[in-house]
């Protein structure tokens, strides 16, 4: 009874009735930017206890764990089902890491297309050069007076993580900065 | 009117005619135009009047330094006051008008101001207009200040949208002339991050107005070629219309793109202006000089212009600035204009230059040497000029040339000084370090092959250097002046502010002798051109008025903004509803459903009330507290901040945190705490729970979450890292509500899986972990706010709609209301429960009637402060309730109490009232005080004295609790 | 190279002592253009310092000059000397948004606040020198009812003393400044909290009345000299080291502002004071916009109208500690945001100017006017923002505590050791946190 | 200002919110004859002109407080190193 109450309840995104499918902002060319809301997603969490910064960072060996502070991760799966993925880590790493699950809290919005980079320059001071900032690197930073969890997924994708409460403003002023290359929500 | 549009020549596109129209009047020009080279091209010198003489006014300049051809461009909230007609490129449909002046350009009433000219000098008003002392306001100010101004601004919201952005860069090379082009050039080339900024609608800088021949080809073509390769390197980027307006710690500079002040209304998907904030490793700065005019009389009439605008104008922009013109300089460069114009044939009278070594290269123009020009004649446009020999020469226009200032404003705004130079006679740049190094012009060379070289090797840097081109240099002499003193008319240093070369001698003569004092007294230097093209004028004069040297004098401080910077540049997309981003609870659809009347509390948006069939505010409040009291009620707490607390140490770090224990608290309990700052007042408060051994979930206050975020993070890591204690937030991750009433234990039985609910399941101050809704994880906490039995039930935020409509679904039967912050807010005044109104920052644990919570057996942030004296005087001001002695009076909030029969003074103010509601318990309005020594007061009737909103009323101080003493409900 | 015409003689500063000063009216500015203005005497004059003087006050600012100006007027105590290390009034008197207004809530504030004011309207005709002193009104706007509520609080305290302040309703506003924004705001306007008297003053105007009505009681105004050192013998002041030599004193008046720790700590104290930077700003000159001072309550922001034209504005401090009189782009955003959030059309006006102050943060954000544990020593600090529409309460009785050895009633509270004993006068209750002031 | 976060990289100053001195140490003693220290520690600042160690909360990145030395007068950062380690080095000396 306790492992999928997504049967009962689904899970539903703040943006559901925000994030529209469509084709938006100018269209003299092919739009210059994709989004897509990732939701359902598992987010955990985990921070390494005293000490077991090396140990944690081991542990998470395999997972898709991301980079989120000192000795810190954000543990990103695909929705296994609700709790499933908290569980998992924290029998994993019991008195290793705190774990906590944050899959409802926090909002992934990935955008990818050859102006990414340049929309997310209009937020964040920090350097996207792929020198700078490769595949797979995370940052933690703020863009439009909101914190973000920002990861390069791709060469032109990247993953946004906010909080919740405020994805629906964060999505406003994303997709406007978009605009003029624009973009099409899927 | 006749044309004074040259045949052939200049960067513009003369089979494109754009229409336009000034003071109403409409023309036509060409794209590749400046307003003011449109306007001048179609013979309209007089283009605005100055500050406050309002002297008829053309312009100076063709550039961002231009202080007199300010118009108020484009209408109604796409309008703009003061936009140099010199920088603004032309368009089809453009409308500008002039401004400061009265009823007309060319009639302006304000003119008689110049009448009086002789006693408004500088300073003037510091000594009179104060008396009568009543006539200042009503009278003398405001005269003055519809005088002053110059144009009008929109109070209409203005349509365009602007963004914000940042850039990061091996080196930013600002200003696109040969200087800037080669140090572009240098780092591209191995392979560095470039951008390339000018403000310039067209890179090339002065490349694009002046005939000079690089590599062979003209300047243009050789530009056009550099700028090809440029563009065609992917590290490259330029920025076109882009000011540089600012140099700031870290190498960032601010710079301002004008994307779309080029057309009438920019596409919707533009913005009109982009702000960049570009971090830089490396900078060069290759602004170009500013060539000065010369103090003399009349320097300001419509017609007198620099040398090298009048050559821009002819050169760049096919426009003449006169059928007829002559020269005034004490260099060579002027030179160049009497040449340029002579080949576009316009007829150049003579060169005036003040020195009588000149050897420069006339183009068969006569040179008149050792001459000043001594005053000009004409009031709107110039008829001819007088020379200190009492020849009179007639022109239609007159190039001036006083020399020339390199721009160092950037590398001056971290502080740095710039310094004389006594054989170029300019202050030269500061030595700034590698990070910000300055070349061509604006470093005082004043050769090309010196700027395309110093170009070159600023911009490698010690790098791979490039070949620098060839090219043949026009030699450059200069010898002083700075003020024709033989002028018999005004001779103007400030145009804008109408500062003339007489008032710094007077300001040195009044004690006002230091360079900022007289900037200050005189206003000059103060305008929208900040001084750009007379304060070098100025520091010349006054140094030789007071004896001094230019370096002894120096200049006044170079500031930010290069040239004015718009408020929406700055301001971005974070304007009217975005000012701030809005933060929503996972329950906000369910409260909106339930027609929710939302509030801002900080970021968020919290329901406010639940009217109904028009109730307003109070009437719904009071529904929702009786409906709760009596049976049940729904709340949304979600945004209560929620920091879970693991580890080892997590009871210990609490007990640092709080002034009460933590440690003690059992598994599965909850308990209130009170936290202080370091100096012993009241920080926060809330309830934290123990959900395991080494796991903690602690709340906090919706308006202090965040400080008490980075308050623990400060506690542990700067404190106490040797706690093994990890804290993160998990307010968004749980959808929180407060199920309250009497009915409140029997509507979540029903949703709550396989829980019998009761005082042994879940006592008071219970926190448990569950499932409801057939395994939807969940925490539910027996905690009370308004008294009543009651919990807070919180679940994953992504199923908080759906949970919460199930818990009304289940509380219909007892006719379950949802309530907002107003109800929650009465109900806990009703309690005397404390919140933000004495929760203020001031009060301390006593004085909130908690002192009993403060431990004194363990060490916690706030201990030893609060022991202070002044924090323990009994007579300090504690909380107490109060009720008005006549039920049917009105209390409010932020009135102040006197004892019974005292008069109000500051003397007599005892404490004032910082929460108030009304009851619909008690059918009254009750309220919380602070009260000097209350505690022991209850009883007491006091004046509550509310003369900000004349009111006065009596008061009874009582227990803070005003219902339910004994606290029954809470327990029932 | 050709000769131009000199001004003929160079003019020199202007040392003797004796009084010429004449009048300010406008006869005599009249009488003045008959002789193209080359008859003006000097405002005052730049003297050598003397080898020792009854009283010394470093920092020629608003507080010192003023200072200055109250121990010759009242006290008549005129053997003193202000030393400046700039030019006068180059620290915050000359940069500051020049706001005035006496709407503090606290006892220990108000009143000293008030006497201000007083001093304030009536200051023109002692000092016979036009520093606008323009009545125009404060408006505070509020945007929660918890802001209401602080602003009826503090409105309350004002009146309750005699002071003037007004509630005003969201309609008043909008009646004041319909073109703010009433319509699309993130935090809707909701009222404001006004004091009429409350203005502005032209700030250069302030320090140049002070030093010219000082300098014409004998007061030694000396620019450019600094003081080094600070000398004591046997716990007492004897006199201070300056790039100008050694000045004996029998009494040392500190009135450093932004400087105070450096000043405090050549005596050897540590101050309950942080320096930070406060950046202003000023737009294009326009005509006549917005008639008083106006703060918005939701954001940091506030702006009035100079007699010139342009829109002075600032907001907060840019929150590190600084000595450098600049500040950096973030807080001009913040500050520009609110701006624009506050007044939709002012997005085309352009900022022409910003420039910063080095602000003495106190650690309850009210000020110290007192004695020290060093005799004969005083201090004048912890002014944070505010201490403009201070300056005329803060010179007399700062001049008050040195000349008698006490504080007047009016500064009683502004004491040293006030943290110690737990008596904060912390009108925001933000508690020791200078940046949060 | 750019600020070098040991966790973060360079960052810009928006990215902090900044506490003043860091030289002071919170007294471990709460017996009343501390008082003085404890005085001291609450309220006394060193405020020099010239090279200073601050707190700075990255509070818009990893939320890491530092210790920054910066020269108050020129703006000029020398470095950074978290609040952590220079409390135990500070711990260390003592
Ligand atoms: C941007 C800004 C806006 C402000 N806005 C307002 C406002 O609207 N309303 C308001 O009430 N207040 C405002 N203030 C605050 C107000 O300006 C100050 O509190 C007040 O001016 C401080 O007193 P003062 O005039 O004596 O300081 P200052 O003018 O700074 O005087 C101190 C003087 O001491 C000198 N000095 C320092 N050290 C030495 C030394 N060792 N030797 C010799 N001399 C020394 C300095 O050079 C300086 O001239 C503002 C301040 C700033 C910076
Ligand atoms: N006639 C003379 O005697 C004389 C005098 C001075 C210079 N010059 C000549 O002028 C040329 C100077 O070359 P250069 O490359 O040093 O300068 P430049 O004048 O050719 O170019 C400077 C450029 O910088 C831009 N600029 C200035 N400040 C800016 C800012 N803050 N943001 C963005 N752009 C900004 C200007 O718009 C301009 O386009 C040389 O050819 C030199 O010989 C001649
Ligand atoms: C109330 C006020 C109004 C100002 N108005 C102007 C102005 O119109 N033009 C200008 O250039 N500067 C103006 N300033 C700014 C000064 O030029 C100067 O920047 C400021 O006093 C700080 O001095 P500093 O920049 O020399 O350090 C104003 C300053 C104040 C305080
Ligand atoms: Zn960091």
């Amino acid at each position: 009874m306790l492992n999928s109450p997504e049967k009962i309840l689904p899970r539903v995104s703040p943006l559901r009735d925000i994030a529209i499918q469509g084709r938006f902002g100018a269209s003299r060319t092919a739009p210059g930017v994709t989004f897509t809301v990732r939701h359902p997603l598992s987010i955990i969490s985990v921070i390494a206890r005293a000490g077991q910064g090396s140990a944690t960072a081991a542990a998470l060996k395999g997972y898709n764990a991301q980079w989120a502070g000192p000795d810190q991760y954000f543990v990103l799966a695909e929705n296994l089902g609700e709790g499933a993925l908290y569980r998992d880590l924290k029998a994993k790493l019991a008195g290793v890491a705190s774990v906590t699950d944050q899959s409802h809290g926090r909002v992934v919005i990935r955008m990818s297309g050859p102006r990414a980079r340049a929309v997310l320059a209009k937020g964040t001071p920090v350097d996207l050069h792929p020198d700078q900032f490769p595949v797979g690197k995370s940052a933690l930073t703020q863009m439009a007076h909101v914190g973000v969890h920002l990861t390069r997924a791709a060469d032109d994708a990247y993953d946004l993580s906010v909080f919740r409460g405020f994805s629906e403003s964060f999505w406003e002023w994303m997709t406007e900065q978009a605009e003029e290359y624009g973009y099409q929500v899927i | 009117m006749s044309s004074y549009r040259l045949d052939k020549g200049g960067l513009i596109d003369r089979t494109t005619e754009l229409s336009f129209s000034f003071d109403g009047k409409p023309f036509t020009g060409h794209a590749g135009d400046t307003l003011a080279s449109a306007l001048m091209a179609n013979g309209m010198t007089l283009m605005g009047r100055s500050f406050k003489y309002h002297r008829p006014r053309g312009v100076i300049t063709a550039g961002a330094a231009e202080p007199n051809a300010l118009v108020e461009l484009r209408e109604g909230g796409r309008k703009e006051a003061n936009t140099r007609a010199t920088m603004i490129e032309l368009y089809d449909g453009l409308t500008a008008r002039s401004q400061n002046r009265w009823p007309s350009l060319n009639f302006d009433v304000g003119a008689v101001t110049s009448l009086a000219s002789s006693i408004f000098v500088a300073g003037f008003y510091y000594k009179t207009f104060m008396w009568p002392k009543s006539f200042w306001e009503k009278i003398y100010e405001p005269l003055i200040r519809r005088a002053a101004g110059l144009g009008t601004a929109s109070r209409l919201p203005d349509p365009d949208k602007y963004e914000k952005a940042y850039a990061h860069c091996d080196l930013l090379v600002i200003g696109s002339g040969p200087a800037g082009l080669m140090a572009a050039l240098a780092a591209a080339r191995s392979g560095q991050r470039v951008v390339l900024a000018d403000e310039g609608a067209r890179l090339g800088g002065s490349l694009l107005h002046e005939r000079e021949e690089i590599d062979g080809k003209s300047g243009l073509d050789w530009a056009a070629g550099v700028l090809a390769e440029l563009a065609s390197l992917p590290t490259v980027t330029l920025m076109p219309r882009t000011t540089v307006m600012g140099w700031f710690d870290g190498n960032i500079f601010g710079a301002v793109e004008r994307v779309n002040d080029h057309v009438a209304v920019p596409d919707p998907y533009e913005p009109r202006q982009r702000y960049w904030r570009i971090i830089a490793k490396r900078a060069v700065l290759a602004a170009g000089a500013e060539e000065r005019p010369v103090a003399f009389g009349g320097n300001d009439v419509p017609g007198v212009m620099l040398a090298s605008a009048m050559r821009s104008y002819a050169n760049r922009y096919g426009v003449a600035a006169g059928r007829s013109v002559a020269v005034f300089a004490n260099n060579d460069s002027a030179y160049r204009t009497a040449r340029d114009l002579k080949a576009q044939g316009v007829h150049v009278e003579v060169i005036v230059d003040s020195r009588m070594d000149a050897s420069a290269d006339s183009a068969g123009v006569p040179v008149i040497r050792g001459q000043q020009v001594t005053d000009v004649s004409g009031r709107k446009g110039v008829t001819g000029i007088e020379l200190s020999n009492g020849t009179h020469i007639d022109c239609e226009a007159l190039a001036m040339s006083g020399g020339w200032s390199p721009i160092v404003n950037l590398a001056c705004h971290r502080g740095q000084k710039p310094h004389w130079d006594k054989s170029l006679l300019a202050f030269l740049p500061p030595d700034n370090g590698p990070g910000f190094t300055v070349a061509g012009s604006a470093a005082g060379k004043m050769l090309l092959s010196e700027c395309l070289a110093d170009g070159a090797a600023k911009g490698a840097a010690g790098g791979k250097p490039v070949a620098v081109p060839n090219c043949r240099d026009e030699g450059f002499a200069i010898a002083p002046l700075w003020w024709v003193k033989e002028s018999h008319g005004k001779a103007f240093i400030d145009y804008q502010n109408d500062a003339t070369a007489k008032d710094l001698p007077l300001a040195a003569r009044e004690g006002y002798r230091d360079v900022e004092l007289a900037k200050r007294y005189t206003t000059t230097g103060m305008a929208t051109d900040q001084g750009k093209l007379g304060n070098i004028n100025a520091i010349a004069i006054l140094a030789e008025a007071t004896g001094r040297s230019m370096d002894e004098v120096g200049t006044t401080t170079f500031r930010p903004f290069y040239t004015p910077v718009s408020f929406g540049a700055f301001a971005g997309p974070f304007t009217g509803h975005h000012f701030q981003p809005v933060r929503k609870t996972p329950l906000h659809e369910w409260a909106e459903e339930q027609g929710a009347v939302f509030v801002e509390t900080g970021l968020w948006m919290r329901s406010s009330w639940f009217p109904q069939d028009g109730e307003d505010w109070l009437a719904s409040a009071s529904r929702e507290v009786l409906a709760t009291r009596n049976g049940v009620g729904i709340c949304d707490v979600s945004t209560l901040g929620k920091i879970d607390v693991q580890g080892k140490d997590a009871g210990a770090f609490l007990d640092k945190l709080y002034c009460n224990t933590f440690s003690t608290l059992a598994v599965g309990k909850a308990r209130y705490g009170l936290m202080l700052r370091e100096d012993g007042i009241v920080y926060d408060d809330g309830t934290t729970s123990r959900l395991a051994d080494d796991h903690y979930v602690m709340t906090t206050t919706t308006a202090n979450a965040a400080k008490v975020m980075a308050q623990m993070e400060f506690a542990h890591q700067a404190l106490f890292p040797e706690l093994d204690v990890t804290y993160v937030s998990v307010t968004e991750q749980w959808a929180q509500m407060a199920v309250a009433g009497p009915k409140s234990r029997a509507t979540l039985q029903k949703i709550v899986d396989g829980l019998e609910l009761n005082d042994q399941t879940a006592p008071y101050m219970a926190a448990l972990e569950i499932t409801v809704m057939g395994g939807v994880p969940a925490r539910l906490f027996r905690l009370s706010f308004s008294g009543e039995h009651a919990y807070e039930l919180a679940v994953p935020a992504d199923y908080g709609n759906m949970v919460a409509r199930a818990v009304c679904q289940a509380g219909e039967e007892f006719g379950i209301v949802p309530y907002g912050v107003e109800a929650l807010s009465i109900m806990r005044i009703e309690k005397g429960h404390v919140a933000g109104g004495e929760l203020n920052g001031t009060t301390t644990a006593g004085d909130l009637g908690l002192g009993k919570m403060v431990s004194a057996k363990k060490d916690f942030i706030g201990r030893m402060m609060a022991q202070r004296e002044g924090l323990m005087d009994p007579n300090r001001q504690c909380v107490v309730g109060i009720r008005p002695v006549d039920p049917t009076d009105r209390i409010r909030s932020g009135a102040h109490l006197l004892k019974r029969d005292d008069t109000p003074s500051m003397a007599n103010d005892q404490g004032y009232v910082t929460s108030v509601a009304w009851s619909p318990m008690l059918d009254m309005w009750i309220g919380l005080a602070l009260l000097a020594n209350g505690r022991a007061r209850h009883g007491e009737v006091v004046q509550v004295w509310d003369g900000l909103r004349g009111a006065r009323v009596m008061g009874e101080i009582c227990d803070p609790m005003h219902f339910d003493k004994e606290n029954k409900r809470l327990h029932a | 190279m050709c000769k131009t015409k000199t001004l003929g003689a160079v003019i020199p500063p202007y040392h003797s002592v004796q009084d010429l000063r004449m009048r300010y009216n406008v006869f005599s500015l009249i009488k003045n253009s008959f002789s193209g203005h080359k008859n003006w005497q000097p405002a005052w004059r730049e003297p050598q310092p003397k080898s020792e003087y009854d009283i010394v006050i470093v920092g020629g600012g608003g507080h010192g000059l003023a200072t200055a100006y109250y121990l010759a007027k009242e006290h008549g105590l005129t053997n003193v000397a202000v030393l400046e290390k700039g030019w006068l009034g180059s620290g915050n008197i000359g940069r500051n948004t020049t706001i005035i207004r006496s709407n503090y809530m606290l006892p220990g504030n108000n009143p000293f606040y008030e006497w201000s004011m007083k001093l304030w309207e009536n200051l023109e005709q002692d000092f016979n020198f036009n520093a606008m002193v323009s009545q125009r009104g404060v408006l505070n706007l509020c945007h929660t009812d918890a802001q209401r509520d602080a602003f009826a609080r503090r409105g309350n305290a004002m009146r309750i003393d005699g002071v003037d302040a007004e509630l005003l309703d969201r309609e008043q506003v909008r009646e004041m400044y319909p073109f703010f924004d009433f319509e699309n705001a993130r935090f809707p306007i909701k009222g404001g909290l006004l004091q009429r008297r409350g203005g502005t003053v032209r700030h250069d105007a302030v320090a140049w009345g002070y030093a010219r009505g000082a300098d014409s009681r004998g007061v030694d105004i000396i620019q450019r000299c600094e003081v080094t050192g600070i000398h004591i013998e046997n716990g007492k002041v004897v006199g201070v080291d300056t790039n100008k030599g050694f000045i004996r004193c029998k009494k040392l008046g500190l009135a450093t502002a932004g400087n105070s720790s450096e000043t405090a700590a050549m005596a050897g104290l540590k101050l309950p004071v942080e320096s930070h930077v406060l950046q202003a700003f000023v737009s294009e000159g326009l005509k006549p916009y917005i008639d008083g001072v106006v703060t918005f309550g939701a954001g940091h922001f506030y702006v009035s109208q100079s007699d010139k034209g342009g829109l002075v504005f600032g907001g907060d401090i840019d929150g590190y500690n600084s000595y450098a009189r600049r500040g950096n782009l973030p807080m001009v955003e913040h500050v520009v945001e609110a701006g624009v959030a506050m007044i939709p059309s002012i997005a085309r006006v352009r900022v022409l100017r910003s420039w910063g102050g080095i602000m003495d943060m106190s650690m309850d954000g009210s000020p110290i006017i007192d004695k020290t544990p060093i005799q004969n020593l005083y201090l004048n600090t912890g002014w944070c923002y505010g201490g403009f529409k201070a300056t005329p309460a803060s010179g007399w009785c700062f001049a008050h505590t040195i000349a008698r050895d006490e504080p007047h009633k009016l500064n009683a509270a502004y004491r040293l050791d006030r943290f110690r004993t737990g008596h904060m006068l912390d009108e925001k209750g933000q508690g020791a946190t200078p940046n949060l002031h | 200002m750019l600020i070098p976060c040991p966790h973060c990289g360079t960052r810009p100053v928006e990215e902090f919110t900044f506490l003043g001195d860091a030289s002071v140490t919170r007294p471990t003693t709460n017996d009343p004859s501390s008082m003085e220290q404890w005085y001291d520690y609450v309220y006394l600042r060193n405020n020099p002109r010239g090279r200073f160690d601050e707190y700075a909360h990255h509070s818009g990145g990893c939320r890491s407080w530092l210790v920054v030395t910066r020269n108050t007068e020129t703006h000029e950062v020398y470095g950074a190193v978290t609040a952590r380690d220079y409390t135990r080095a500070k711990g260390a000396r003592a």
